[in-house]
Formats: structure tokens, C-alpha cells, sequence
């Protein structure tokens, strides 16, 4: 990943003030060709100032943005091969959408016919074939958003910016159109960079994720690396649901770390580099890695009473309060019903977790 | 018409529905009585006998229209020919204002937009600099505007001292400057209503074309012209229907030596031709036109909205 | 560096355009300022400068017809224009956010109909239209015949404004419980004011110019500038005039001076 | 006596100060609307001005129309103190007899002057008009008024002013066809100002603006051609339902004074038609050229008012001149 | 919920056309006072219609809509005790977000610095306190989004209709707003009805959900209703994701169908009424009710071979190839990872399912 040959966007050191207001510290990351990337983070920490600055439509208050080796700072939008999907779609609304999505191919000069049709198969793709003469405030939010997406796709660019491009889908288009997204940028080799904040479709479709927070880089990696060793407190918290404890480490010993918390809870999980004996920090634990029972099952076991059972479809999350300690979370997967106990609201129970679980957090 | 005028992308809406009829009520009052009553008084007029040095004779009379669209030679008596002499006279006048309308658009629309995508602020300041000129009488700025044009006058005597030209451009006494006079004119009637549908424009939208490929020239074309539309067509309405019947720039810039429409309708009722109904009739006729005009370009406006630009 | 950042709003030659149209539109009136410092009577021939044309606007013989002239003209432009732009906004609401009617081809005509009939006619048949209900002409004949012209280029402005702004913002409006009437002011009115205030300077512009109707539907005797000035500059202006134009120019250059200070200091918003 | 008098009066053709004499002398208040045309004079008062004004002042053709219209009041023997002031050859004019309606106002000719900067040669011919030499062409402007340009034409040619001939008639079409190739302009209210600014180097003019023009600095001489020339005479009639009669008499009367009518003068550079003006005149006055017509001169005609029929040719003929 | 007493809103026959197309075909549903009462359904099935008819703002081509009983046919917009978080925000652009929050206050008679006031606290609450001087244009798509919600809460209105009022947040910030708003709706007892595509969300949130296909009414439930027990083959698969297998039965015994699946495979399920002996159906089997062994451990375990694994945070989806059979999703919660077996692409493996797992679809 490191082959600068092959660096498809490189950000710089780049800064972005709207007057006094910084919206984007510093941003420095390197975006592979051919690599799906992903902008994970709150709403206003700067994706789309960082998409809008690689776009052409921001400049650069610091720092310099290069693209395949070239600085573009004095590229002008329609001169760079990238096309965004924009947040809030910015259909043309004079033109209906057959001619919105056809736009892009006639500018690149091919015939308006072939750019007709081609259009059309992108319409057919996002499948709103049968409305390509509607006018887009004739359509839905959502059919809206996938006729900017095949607007976007249509020219077939280099790098494709996509913010928020499946939103106002439902999960079932939703799921399709990841789909589909995945397997058009890997057979036509199109860098994505793509901009959404539901977590479980970042880490189903990016080559790796970068996760911001007020204007600053907090981690870039992998999914697994993101969700399974988070950096910092913001990253583990930001990604997914996990239970965040304050401990402080009372022994370490073997690559093991055995941590406090309150009400005189001991928990043991794999020591951290830079983590010392008596610190005070934070461990994460999701949800999912938590099981109850009726009696102590692992040596990690908490005991606890039920406050909650939320159903969510695929699981049931449920919240336990802990003795003297912090309320705990707890996912237990829906098929589980058949063999596993799901304890009524106010009953006592237990809480295990495998010894891997638990993660301590630097910061 | 209307049709045309409310097109551009936008549809109209029905908010104000139920109080549409109390909305309109000031405007069809106003004008029914101060305009239409009048006009209609024209309309009849034009089919009335004409009295001879101005007035009419309540009798009916096709002869208003009769000479304008047969000739009967100088005395009256020849066999009816088509006329070509009013026809003509048209002519010049659509040709005049649709210069005169293509010159302010030329030069308006660029300043109009650049007004509009000035700070909050500095937006109002530039609109009155356009309009403050308009502060002074039409008549004051043409007669001044011909002394800068004349051929001793400032503006060939920077270009020859410049060394831009030899000789003086005779530029006074021609079509151009009948053109220049009304594009002086008007220019505001042209800047402010693209101006206000400017300052509303969401320019996502050319940033939309622009990272679609459309060169900065495209997008001014595809995407923003058309959807400040009724901004441009309102300009070109107030622009070109006022020059059509101007006769001060003709007059005055153009030396007077070919009628215009204005200036032919004048004389009817203020010249030693004194034929009211004739005078009617021509105005009529011009109002047919201009009506016709805006109809059919409404209707293409129509049809390319249909088309989806 | 960012003066080289590519900016979609930004179109080359567009600000030079603009400043070749404000030289335009000034050239002549420089014209008009210098000359109105002429100590000769000609346009053509200078002989030095002088402020004696100025003395002579305010202590010359026809000083009190200019000043009657100057404030009868600023009342009817003022009380016109207004309103022309209240029943032109109105108009305009219902035509734009009105749905569709049957009369709505009708209407837009009839609005429009004062700028298609030639302004001699228009002069010559209301004329004859006040005299045969024996409405007795007078200041306020004129201020009549300026409302009804003055419509439609309110009207134009306002309406293309009106066609650009989303129906969204009042039913956003309407949903928080603003009446019609509410929504109307708090919502519409303030989005159009940029086509208000357009609408409102060419009415403006429109009746303080108008000399045609005016001198027809006038009573003898009522002068506004245009007809107290016409006879003066139709054989070439007198430099009296020159500094009468020369002053009013200065008055809204002021205001607008003014203006700009006003809006600039109220940076809150 | 006091109360207002109501005046329809040419722009710039009377001096403020007199109208501010006689409001003195008289305790009169004076309200004075201007035209620039005699044609849209009577449009006006057509379109609704009767009964609104007391006075105007019409050329002579004009008031035979006004007249033959039914626009003028009659003054009674004796309403006009001062009518005995009235100079003989201006008492019983053609176009009123008796002077049943009117009083002489202002007087003069209507010729052309040329810039003797841009031609040497002979000017006393209205060929430097209608045939013009090299020099001259494309450097005229005519007066934008059928009567004035098609009397000149008439005298070009040496035909009746209403000429009823098909064959004149025709020629008269054609000849202004040919000669319109050669006018730069038509227009009467800077008839002037084109001779001083040099933008024209011939132009059909008052005698009184030719006079300003060289005033003001223009190398040019006022042509008196031997084909003949217009006179014309500018009057000032008491207007049917005039509603304040009285007054209009008085001021009437009060132009009949000779130091009045002599300001007039003064001001506007015509001559007055009232006797004993003589010491109130600026001495220049008399002395200028475009008084004072040469030996060879043709003679000054009014301008004729034709029947309708005959009118509505001479109309065409102007159209096909403009088309 | 039967009580028409408590009916907040009583859509009766409803239909609404935009011309030839038909948005809304004869919907009919009750919404109970104090109700959380969620509309889910693909992009352009007419959600929005339905709300923008509720608000006031569509005619209803037939049919009528009751509000407390009173048909709102003839009431304005303004008179309906009704506020609405617009799917396009519809924020004011010529006030600052402070004065958009405050103004159905000021609407409502609230003085102008009461409104203020309240506006701050609501601002505030949406965590946009610090920006209450910017332009709607000022702020990102989801500050903005925020800005709506805290907008149609400010004035309290007897319903809040909201659609998809958290498509533009983060998942946190998502999470912690569903938990704010139904905090809000229990308190102050004001009735949602909310769009939203998420059906987790969904889930978590509603009292009742109605599913909607194409401007017709699936079917309406409480959320365990419409997971577990979908009305058709539409639901079921709309509504997350499931493994949706045509089978034929071929023997239904005390409670008990036999089926036959493709390649020879069988499984059984419970019988449902309408679905007689012979029949050609659609079963539904949810991927976390399967699991995976190297042997099978239920009766009904079928053979396959793994096609792929895809990383999801809490889970992991594996999809298998049954031999001769269709595809099979498994969801294995990310918790298994220790005492489960994850198979290596191309292994061969069991599906396992319990017996209670497939469900067979009328229609
Ligand atoms: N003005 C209109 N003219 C014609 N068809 C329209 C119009 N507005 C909406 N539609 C159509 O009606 C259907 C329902 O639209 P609606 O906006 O209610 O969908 P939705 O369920 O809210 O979808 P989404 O989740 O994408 O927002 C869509 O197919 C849409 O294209
Ligand atoms: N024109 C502007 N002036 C001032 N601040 C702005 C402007 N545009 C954006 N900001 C601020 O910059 C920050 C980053 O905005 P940005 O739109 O990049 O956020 P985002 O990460 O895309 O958020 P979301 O997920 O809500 O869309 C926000 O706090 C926003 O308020
Ligand atoms: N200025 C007055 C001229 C009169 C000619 N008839
Ligand atoms: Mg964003
Ligand atoms: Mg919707």
C-alpha cells in the first residue's frame, strides 16, 4: 500500500478555515488506485469539506492535494477525471433525468444519442428505467439519490466521490446497491472514496476507513483493525456500539492486564504497549462478545440484573446493571432464543466474557 | 404566455389558491380601468371614420386598416397591391429592439450575474450604481450620449488620439447608434430582473456540471441559463417591447431619416398627418405582434421544458 | 494562491464587462457633470468654469418651477412605484403561487399590457379616456396613469423572482404554524426582496423618467422634471440643466454611499 | 383685475421675466404649458385641452385650421384696448381676417443656412437642399415637419403648395426621393445646435436660430434662395371656452404693448407685428443678415393649408419620404 | 389500540394521484394517540405522500383523513396541530438557525425572547448550541438535518411527523437521538409518525410498524410481528435480510410441514393455516437463525460449501453453496468467534437451523 506509483489521491498536510473556523487540522492520507476508501465519522467533523477540496470546489487553505503525482491545486473542477455524488444530489431540475444522467457523457463528447442510451442502462441499473422522463422533483428522496448516483457512475471516472450516496435508501436497496457499488468498482478498477456514517456499511465495503472527528484523522485502517483495535476512546466508541469502562490496571503480568472497576469488579484482558501498572484509562468491550447465564461460565464474570430487553431484529440488546458498577450492554444473536436463556426485566443473572474481549485504550 | 413566463425549471404552485382572486384583484382593477378601458377606446377608435387634423367620426371604417395593408398609389386610385411600406417600417423596428434587446443581454446578463455573486452586503450598492444613471432624464442622457458620439466628439477623439483610428467613425445618424441609444435605454430593465432570479440561483448546480466536464462556458449554458429563464425572459420583454415603440433614440441618435413604429404611430396623432384611427390601427397591430411574439416564444420555451432542455 | 483556486461563480471578462457597462452608463452623465461647470451656455464650446449655472437653479427665473417640478416628481415616482410593487407582488404571488386558473393567460396579458401598447397611445386614449368620465386632470391624474405603467416592470422582477424559490420553505412555514398572511411576510417577502427591490427601482426609474403619458394626462401648469426640463434640452441642453442632473446624481449617490455604509456596519447578519 | 391665466405656449419662445412683468403689472398668476409643434398643439386640445387653456400661439396656418375647427373664441370690437397697435400689413392676414381671433406674436422666415467653412460656392438656391453639391452632401439636416420640408420642396420646383397635378405630384415624390439620399438628419429642435457643433453643414432653419447659430460661434450664412423662401407668422389666440376669458384679453392687451412684444423679440431674435417697437429693440436686431433678405431674393410665402383630399397625398408622399 | 376514542389519526380509503401515476392506492390505517407509529417501505412506495397528506400539503385524490376524529380535508396546514421535520430540511435561509428553531414558538404566540430562549435549550438538545448565529448554509447535511428536528420539536405539536429525521447522522449520534426522541415521545406524550428505511431502527423505536410496497399497505404490526412473523413474501424480505427459499410441500403432520427445496434437500417447519399439501411457497429462513458445524447437529442440516465471508463489526455473514441448491446467508455473531468454527472459504460444512426457524409465506 505504500507504492507511491500507485497512489490515486495524495492529501497533504491539508487545512481548510472558513474564517476563523477550522474545519478540517491538518488532514494528511494517502488513497490508493483501485481502493475503496471510506470517510467515517461525526456529522461535521469535515467529510464533505475533504470530498469538496479533492472535488475542485474548495481551496486549499494549507497543504497541497495531488492526484496520480500531480498537484491539482490549479485544476479546475470539469478538468479533473472525478465525479461526485453530492449529499444533497444538486439534480439539474430543468432537465429530466434521463438528460441529468446523460450530462456527464455528452460533456465528455460523446454523441447525444449514445449518451441516451447509455444513460438509460444506468437508469435501468439504479432501477428507475420507467421514470427517465420524470423531472426530478417528480421523484422521491430516494430516487433522487440514485439517479445523482448513476449520474455520477456514467462517465466512468478515474476517482468517484460518493457522500452519503445510499442514505435515503432502504436496507433492501441499500444492500443491493452496496452490491452493486462494490462490484462496478472492481470491475471497472474506479477509486471510491465514499462518505457514510452507518458503520456496518463501511466495514462490509471499504478497502480501508479512515475515521475523523472534528476536523482531525483518528485512525485509518482496515475494518477489522477499526473495529477490533480501535487507537483511541473516540474510535472504539464512534465505531459500533461497545461498552466503555474506566479501569485502572491493578496488575500486569505475562502479557496480561488485570483492571478494576467500580464495585470492587475485576476484569483481565491482553496488556496494552504503553499502558503501564495504575493507569487510569479506558476498556472497550462490545456488546457482542458478552453472554449471560445463570451462573458464573468464564473466569470474566460479572454479576448483574436486567434494566431492559430491546428487540433489534437479528439480535436483542440488552441492558444490565451491574452491581455497584456501570450499566453493561449486552447483544445476544435472535437465534440464540432456542438454547439460550433470555432473562426477564429484574431478574439476576450473570455476565461472561471471553478473556479477549476486553480492549484497553490509550487516551 | 403565461405559460412562458412561469416556465424555467420552476413549477408554480397553489399556497396562495384561495386568495388568488384577492391578490389579483389590485392589479385587474388598476389596470382594467387605467389601461385596458383606454386601450379598448383605441381598439374602437381604429375602426372609426378619421377626422380630418386628429379626432375620429363615430362611423365605422375599415380604411385605418385598409392603408396598412393595401397600397392604392399616391392618389388612392390605383388597384390594392400589398403594402410593403408599413411592413417595412416594422421590420426595422423588430430588427432595432432585437438588436438593442441582444446588445443588453449581451452586456447585461454578464453584469447582471456578477452583481449577484457579490458579498450580501455590496449586492444592493451595485444595483443602485446601475440604476442611479436612470436618476437623470432619458432625454438629458441621450442628447449627452450623442455629444460623446458625435464625430468631433470625446469618444473619437480619445480613439484617435489613442491612435486606435485614423479618422473619425461616423457613428451618429446610423442603425448602430439607434441601437446604442435604446440598449442605453433600457440596460437596467435587462440587469435587474436577471439579478434577482440570479441572486436565487443554487449554485450546487454548476458545481454538479462542472464535476461532470461541462467547461465553465458549458455550464453558464446548460445549466444556469436555464434555470434563471424567467429572469432572462422578463429582461428581454422589458428590453425589446419599450424599443419596439421608442422614438427618442431614433430621433435623436438616428437622425429621424427612417420611421420606426414609435415614431410612425407618433405622427398619427401628433404630426400634420393627424389620422387617429390609423394611429389606433398601427398600435393595434403592433400590440397583435408583440403578443404574438412572446405567445410564440413561450410556446417553444414550452416545448423545450418538455423536451427536458 | 487561492487567487488562482478555480471558482465556479467567477467568469472571466464578467467583472470587466460590468465595469465597461458602469462606463457606459457614467460616460455620458460625466458629460453632463462637467459641462454643468461651464461658464458658457453651449454644450459645444468651453470657456471656463463656473458654478453660475448652479446659482442660477436655485435663484434663477425658473428656480421655483425646477423645485416644484424636482418634488412633484419625487412624490408621484415614490408613491407610484410603491404602489405598483405592492400590487405587482401581490399579482405576482397569485400568479405564481396561485395553481393554475383559468384566467391566468388573461391575466399575465393584462398585466404586461401597459408595456405592449405604445406610450403615445397610451398618452393620447387616457387622455381621452379621464376627460370623457370627467376626471379632472391634475397631480393626481398623473400619479394614476404612473401606477398602472409602472406595473409591469414591477411585476416582471418580482415574478421571476418568485418562480425561483421553492414552495418548501412556506409549507415549512405553514407546518409551524405561520397563517398564510405569515408566511407570506416572514417567509416569501423576505426571500423575494432582492425582485422587490429590483421591481421597486424600475417602477422607480420608470415614473421619474416618464414624459409622454405624463405631459398628456397632466393639469396645465403641473410640472414634474421631465416635462419642466423637455422643452430645455430638446434644442440642446442648457447647462442649467446640467446641474440640476448634475445634483440629483450627487442626491443618490449619497444615498446609496449611505447605504453601503449602513449595510456594512450591520455585519451581525 | 387678478386670478390665473392659463397658457399653451411653444418651449422657450417667451422670457420668464416678462410672464413675471405682466403677474406684477396685473396681479395675474400665469401657468404655462409648452409643446414643441404646432400639430401636437392641436393634438392636445383635440384629446381634451379645450376649455383647459386661455391662450396659445399658433403659426398661421394653424390658426386658419383652428379656426376651420372651431377652437378659437371671437374677440369682440373693442374687447382689445391695444389692437390699434397692430402694424398695418399684419392687421387683416389671410389666415384671420379682421383679426377676429388673434394678435401678431413673433414673425419670421424659414430658409437654410450653410456653413461657409464647408462650401465656397453660390447658397442663394434650394439646390444646396434638394440637389446638393459634392461638398455638401450627406451633411444636411432638414426640419422634421411636413409643412416646412414640403413647402421648400414646392418652391424647388416651382409648383403650387396644394398642387392637385398627378404629374407634379409625382415628380415631387421622386425629386424628395432623390434628394433624401443627401440629408443627414432630420430634426427641427436641434436645428441649431447640428450648426454649431459642426455635425451639420447645412440646415433648413428659422432665421432666429440661423442668427443664435452664428452668435454662438458657427461660421454660417442664412441662405434667402431665389426660388423663394417661407414666411411664417406665430399669433396668439383667445381658445374657445377659454375659462378665464377677461384675462386673456389683458394679457393680449399687454403683448400689444410695443416694450413688451419688443422683449419678446429680443429674447427670441423674430420680429414683432405691432408699430412703435422700434426703441425697445436691440439695435443688433435690425442689423442682422437673416433680417435682411438680398435684392435677388425669391419671394416669402406662407405655408398653405390644402383640402383633405389633396392633404392626404402630400401625407403619402411624407410616409413614402420616411418609410 | 382498538379504542376509536384514542385514534390521533384515522386515514380512511386513502388515494392520491399525481396524474396517470397512482402514489397511494386506498390506504387505511389508525394511528393511536401517543403512538410511535412507523412507515416502512422502499424508496417511492409513497411515504412522504402519505405524511405531506397528513400535514396538509397533498390533497387526497379519494378518501379522508381524521385528525382526533374531525375531518382535516378543509383544515390549512397551519391550523393542524401538526409538525413535520421535512426529508429536504426546508430550513429558512435567510434566518440564522436560532430564529428557524424559534419561529412556529413565535407562530404560537410565544414572545420573541421566550422563543428564543426555548430555541437555545432545543438547540442544545440536538447538540448545535454553539452555532445558533450561522445560515442553514453554514452548516454540514446533518448539523442542518439536526437543526430541522429541533425545529419541529420546539412548538410541541399533538403529532410530529418526521421522515427520516436521522438518515444524515452518524450511527452514534443516530443511536443517542433514538434514544432522545423516544425519551421525548414518552414524555411528552406527543404522537410520531416517523419514516424511516432503517429497519433496525425501526424496530427499536416503534410501537407499531406498517410496511408499505408501491402505495399499498403489506401489513401493520407491533416490530416482533413483522420480524418473525411476516404476512408475505414482500415483508419478509424487506424487512432485513433473510434466506427466502422456494420449496414445495410435500407433507404437513400435527403442526408440521415437510419441504422439499431444490437438489433433493428437505426441511421442516411449522404448517401454516392456508398453505395446504402440494403447495408451491416461499419459505423464510433469517441467516442468524442458521449456524454452522462440521457435522450436522439438527435434524435439519443441510451439506454446502462456503462461498465467502463478510466482516460486519458484531457479525459475520458467510454466504454457502448448498449443493444443487439455492444460496444460503449465515449470520454468525462475531461473539462465536471463540467456542464457533469459522469456515474457510471453500471448506465443505453443515447448515443447521432449528425447527422453528423457517417460516412459510402466503403469496
Ligand atoms: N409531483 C409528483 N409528480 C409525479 N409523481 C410523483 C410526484 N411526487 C412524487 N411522485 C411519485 O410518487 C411516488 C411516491 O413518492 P414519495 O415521495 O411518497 O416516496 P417515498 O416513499 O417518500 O420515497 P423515499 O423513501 O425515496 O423518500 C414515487 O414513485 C414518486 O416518483
Ligand atoms: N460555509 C461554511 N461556513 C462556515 N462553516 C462551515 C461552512 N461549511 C461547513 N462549515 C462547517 O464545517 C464543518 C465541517 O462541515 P462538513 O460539511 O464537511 O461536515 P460533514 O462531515 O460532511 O458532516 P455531515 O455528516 O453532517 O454531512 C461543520 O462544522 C460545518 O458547520
Ligand atoms: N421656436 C419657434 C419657432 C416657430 C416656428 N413656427
Ligand atoms: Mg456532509
Ligand atoms: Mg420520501
Amino acid at each position: 500500500m505504500s507504492d507511491t506509483e500507485n497512489i490515486a489521491i495524495d492529501v497533504r498536510d491539508a487545512v481548510k478555515r472558513y474564517g476563523d473556523f477550522t474545519a478540517l487540522k491538518k488532514i494528511s492520507l494517502s488513497i490508493m488506485d483501485n481502493e475503496f476508501f471510506t470517510l467515517l465519522g461525526p456529522s461535521g467533523c469535515g467529510k464533505t469539506t475533504l470530498l469538496r477540496m479533492i472535488a475542485g470546489f474548495e481551496a486549499v487553505t494549507e497543504g497541497a492535494i495531488y492526484l496520480y503525482g500531480d498537484e491539482i491545486e490549479n485544476l479546475p473542477p470539469n478538468k479533473r477525471p472525478v465525479n461526485t455524488v453530492f449529499q444533497n444530489y444538486a439534480l439539474f431540475p430543468h432537465m429530466n433525468i434521463l438528460d441529468n444522467v446523460a450530462f456527464g457523457l455528452e460533456m465528455r463528447g460523446t454523441s447525444k444519442s449514445d449518451a441516451r442510451k447509455k444513460a438509460g442502462e444506468m437508469l435501468e441499473l439504479v432501477q428507475l428505467g420507467q421514470f427517465s422522463a420524470r423531472k426530478p422533483s417528480q421523484l422521491s428522496g430516494g430516487q433522487q439519490q440514485r439517479v445523482a448516483l448513476a449520474r455520477a457512475l456514467a462517465p466512468q471516472p478515474k476517482v468517484l466521490l460518493l457522500d452519503e450516496p445510499l442514505s435515503a435508501l432502504d436496507l433492501k436497496l441499500r444492500k443491493a446497491m452496496q452490491l452493486e457499488l462494490k462490484h462496478l468498482q472492481r470491475e471497472t478498477g474506479i477509486t471510491f472514496i465514499f462518505v457514510t456514517h452507518d458503520q456496518e456499511e463501511a466495514l462490509t465495503m471499504s478497502d480501508r476507513i479512515a475515521v475523523m472527528s472534528a476536523g482531525e484523522m483518528q485512525q485509518l485502517g482496515a475494518p477489522t483493525d477499526i473495529y477490533e483495535r480501535p487507537h483511541n476512546m473516540f474510535v472504539a466508541d464512534f465505531i459500533g456500539e461497545t461498552n466503555l469502562l474506566e479501569v485502572s490496571v491493578d496488575g500486569i503480568e505475562s502479557g496480561r492486564a488485570t483492571c478494576h472497576l467500580g464495585g470492587g469488579h475485576e476484569l483481565t484482558c491482553n496488556a496494552v504497549e504503553g499502558i503501564g501498572l495504575g493507569s487510569k484509562v479506558h476498556m472497550s468491550i462490545r456488546p457482542e462478545r458478552l453472554y449471560m447465564s445463570d451462573t458464573p461460565v468464564e473466569s470474566e464474570s460479572l454479576k448483574g440484573r436486567i434494566k431492559e430487553n430491546i428487540f433489534v431484529g437479528t439480535d436483542i440488546t440488552t441492558i444490565v446493571d451491574l452491581q455497584d458498577g456501570p450499566d453493561f450492554i449486552v447483544r445476544t444473536s435472535n437465534s440464540d432464543r432456542g438454547n439460550k436463556r433470555i432473562f426477564e426485566p429484574g431478574s439476576e443473572m450473570y455476565v461472561n466474557m471471553e478473556l479477549g474481549a476486553g480492549r484497553l485504550l490509550v487516551d | 404566455m403565461a405559460a412562458g413566463a412561469a416556465s424555467g425549471g420552476s413549477a408554480t404552485t397553489d399556497t396562495y389558491k384561495e386568495a388568488r382572486t384577492w391578490l389579483l384583484l389590485p392589479a385587474w382593477v388598476t389596470l382594467s380601468i387605467l389601461v385596458l378601458a383606454p386601450v379598448i377606446m383605441m381598439l374602437i377608435y381604429s375602426f372609426l371614420t378619421k377626422e380630418f387634423r386628429g379626432g375620429v367620426i363615430w362611423e365605422f371604417s375599415l380604411a385605418a386598416y385598409d392603408q396598412f395593408f393595401f397600397d392604392r398609389g399616391l392618389f388612392g386610385d390605383d388597384p390594392p397591391k400589398i403594402e410593403w411600406t408599413y411592413v417595412t417600417i416594422f421590420w426595422r423596428s423588430i430588427w432595432q429592439a432585437g438588436a438593442a434587446t441582444l446588445l443588453s443581454l449581451v452586456i447585461g446578463f454578464p453584469t447582471a450575474y456578477f452583481i449577484a455573486t457579490r458579498s450580501e452586503n455590496m449586492r444592493p450598492v451595485w444595483v443602485f450604481l446601475i440604476t442611479i444613471p436612470y436618476w437623470v432624464n432619458l432625454l438629458i442622457r441621450t442628447v449627452s450620449m450623442k455629444f460623446l458620439l458625435r464625430d468631433q466628439g470625446p469618444l473619437n477623439d480619445f480613439l484617435m488620439s489613442i491612435g486606435l483610428i485614423d479618422s473619425p467613425l461616423h457613428i451618429v445618424n446610423t442603425n448602430f447608434a439607434v441601437q446604442l441609444g435604446l440598449f442605453y435605454s433600457y440596460l437596467p430593465f435587462m440587469v435587474l430582473p436577471i439579478y434577482a432570479a440570479v441572486e436565487r440561483y443554487n449554485f450546487a448546480l454548476s458545481e454538479a456540471a462542472a464535476d461532470l466536464y461541462a467547461s465553465k462556458w458549458t455550464t453558464l449554458r446548460r445549466v444556469l441559463l436555464p434555470a434563471i429563464k424567467p429572469g432572462v425572459f422578463a429582461g428581454c420583454i422589458l428590453v425589446f417591447v419599450p424599443s419596439m415603440g421608442s422614438f427618442l433614440a431614433p430621433d435623436l441618435l438616428g437622425g429621424a431619416k427612417n420611421f420606426m413604429i414609435g415614431s410612425l404611430i407618433e405622427e398619427q396623432f401628433k404630426g400634420n398627418a393627424g389620422n387617429w384611427p390609423f394611429g389606433a390601427a398601427a398600435s393595434m397591430i403592433l400590440l397583435s405582434m408583440v403578443l404574438i411574439i412572446l405567445m410564440f416564444s413561450a410556446r417553444q420555451q414550452a416545448k423545450a421544458d418538455k423536451a427536458g432542455g | 494562491m487561492t487567487s488562482k483556486q478555480f471558482d465556479i461563480k467567477t467568469y472571466t471578462g464578467f467583472k470587466g464587462i460590468t465595469l465597461l457597462c458602469l462606463v457606459i452608463l457614467y460616460a455620458p452623465l460625466v458629460v453632463v457633470t462637467i459641462y454643468s461647470f461651464n461658464a458658457s451656455q453651449s454644450l459645444t464650446n468651453w470657456e471656463g468654469v463656473s458654478l453660475r449655472w448652479y446659482a442660477d437653479v436655485f435663484t434663477g427665473p425658473e428656480s421655483a418651477k425646477f423645485k416644484t417640478a424636482a418634488k412633484n416628481s419625487f412624490i408621484i415616482a415614490i408613491i407610484a412605484a410603491t404602489t405598483a410593487t405592492t400590487i405587482a407582488t401581490l399579482a405576482a404571488t397569485g400568479m405564481v403561487r396561485g395553481g393554475k386558473f383559468r384566467f391566468r393567460t388573461v391575466s399575465f396579458g393584462l398585466i404586461s399590457l401597459p408595456l405592449m401598447v405604445p406610450e403615445i397611445v397610451l398618452a393620447v386614449a387616457t387622455l381621452i379616456f379621464f376627460n370623457s368620465i370627467g376626471f379632472e386632470r391634475g397631480l393626481l391624474t398623473i400619479l394614476l396613469a404612473h401606477i398602472a405603467f409602472c406595473i409591469p416592470f414591477a411585476y416582471l422582477p418580482i415574478s421571476a423572482r418568485m418562480q425561483g424559490i421553492e414552495d418548501s420553505y412556506e409549507q415549512a412555514a405553514l407546518d409551524l404554524y405561520a397563517t398564510k398572511r405569515q408566511a407570506f411576510t416572514k417567509i416569501l417577502l423576505p426571500l423575494m426582496m432582492p425582485g422587490i427591490i429590483s421591481g421597486f427601482l424600475l417602477a422607480f426609474i420608470v415614473s421619474l423618467d416618464d414624459f409622454i403619458i405624463t405631459n398628456f394626462v397632466k393639469g396645465a401648469g403641473v410640472e414634474t422634471l421631465p416635462t419642466a426640463i423637455f422643452g430645455s434640452v430638446k434644442q440642446g441642453i442648457k447647462p442649467n440643466i446640467m446641474a440640476i442632473s448634475t445634483m440629483l446624481l450627487s442626491v443618490s449617490i449619497v444615498m446609496v454611499t449611505i447605504s453601503y455604509f449602513v449595510s456594512k456596519s450591520d455585519n451581525t447578519k | 383685475a387678478e386670478g390665473e391665466l392659463v397658457l399653451y405656449h411653444w418651449f422657450e419662445y417667451i422670457p420668464q421675466e416678462l410672464l413675471d412683468k405682466f403677474t406684477e403689472e396685473t396681479g395675474i398668476n400665469v401657468t404655462m404649458d409648452t409643446y414643441d409643434s404646432n400639430e401636437s398643439m392641436l393634438a392636445s386640445l383635440k384629446a381634451g385641452g379645450i376649455g383647459t387653456y386661455d391662450v396659445s400661439v399658433p403659426g398661421d396656418y394653424m390658426v386658419s385650421i383652428m379656426a376651420g375647427e372651431g377652437m378659437l373664441d371671437t374677440i369682440a370690437d373693442g374687447e382689445l384696448k391695444n389692437k390699434g397697435n397692430i402694424a398695418e400689413e399684419w392687421a387683416d392676414p389671410g389666415f384671420d381676417p379682421g383679426r377676429q381671433s388673434s394678435i401678431p406674436y413673433q414673425w419670421g422666415s424659414t430658409s437654410f443656412a450653410v456653413s461657409r467653412d464647408a462650401y465656397e460656392g453660390d447658397i442663394q438656391t434650394t439646390d444646396i437642399l434638394f440637389n446638393p453639391p459634392a461638398e455638401l452632401q450627406g451633411r444636411i439636416n432638414m426640419l422634421d415637419s411636413q409643412g416646412e420640408v414640403m413647402a421648400m420642396a414646392a418652391l424647388h420646383m416651382g409648383i403650387p403648395q396644394c398642387s392637385t397635378d398627378r404629374e407634379q405630384l409625382k415628380a415631387l415624390n421622386a425629386m424628395l426621393q432623390e434628394a433624401k439620399q443627401h440629408w443627414a438628419s432630420f430634426n427641427s429642435d436641434t436645428a441649431k445646435e447640428v450648426l454649431v457643433s459642426g455635425d451639420a453643414a447645412v440646415g433648413q432653419i428659422y432665421d432666429g436660430f440661423s442668427a443664435k447659430a452664428r452668435e454662438e460661434g458657427a461660421n454660417v450664412e442664412y441662405a434667402f434662395p431665389t426660388q423663394g423662401y417661407i414666411a411664417w407668422m406665430d399669433n396668439v389666440v383667445l381658445l374657445k371656452d377659454a375659462p378665464n376669458r377677461e384675462n386673456a384679453l389683458i394679457f393680449m392687451d399687454f403683448l400689444l404693448e410695443p416694450e413688451n412684444i419688443a422683449a419678446v423679440s429680443n429674447f427670441a431674435q423674430y420680429n414683432a407685428g405691432v408699430n412703435g417697437v422700434g426703441e425697445f429693440l436691440d439695435p443688433a436686431l435690425a442689423e442682422q443678415p437673416e433680417k435682411n433678405p438680398h435684392d435677388k431674393a425669391g419671394p416669402g410665402v406662407f405655408i398653405e393649408v390644402c383640402d383633405e383630399e389633396t392633404q392626404a397625398v402630400y401625407d403619402q408622399i411624407w410616409t413614402n419620404l420616411k418609410k
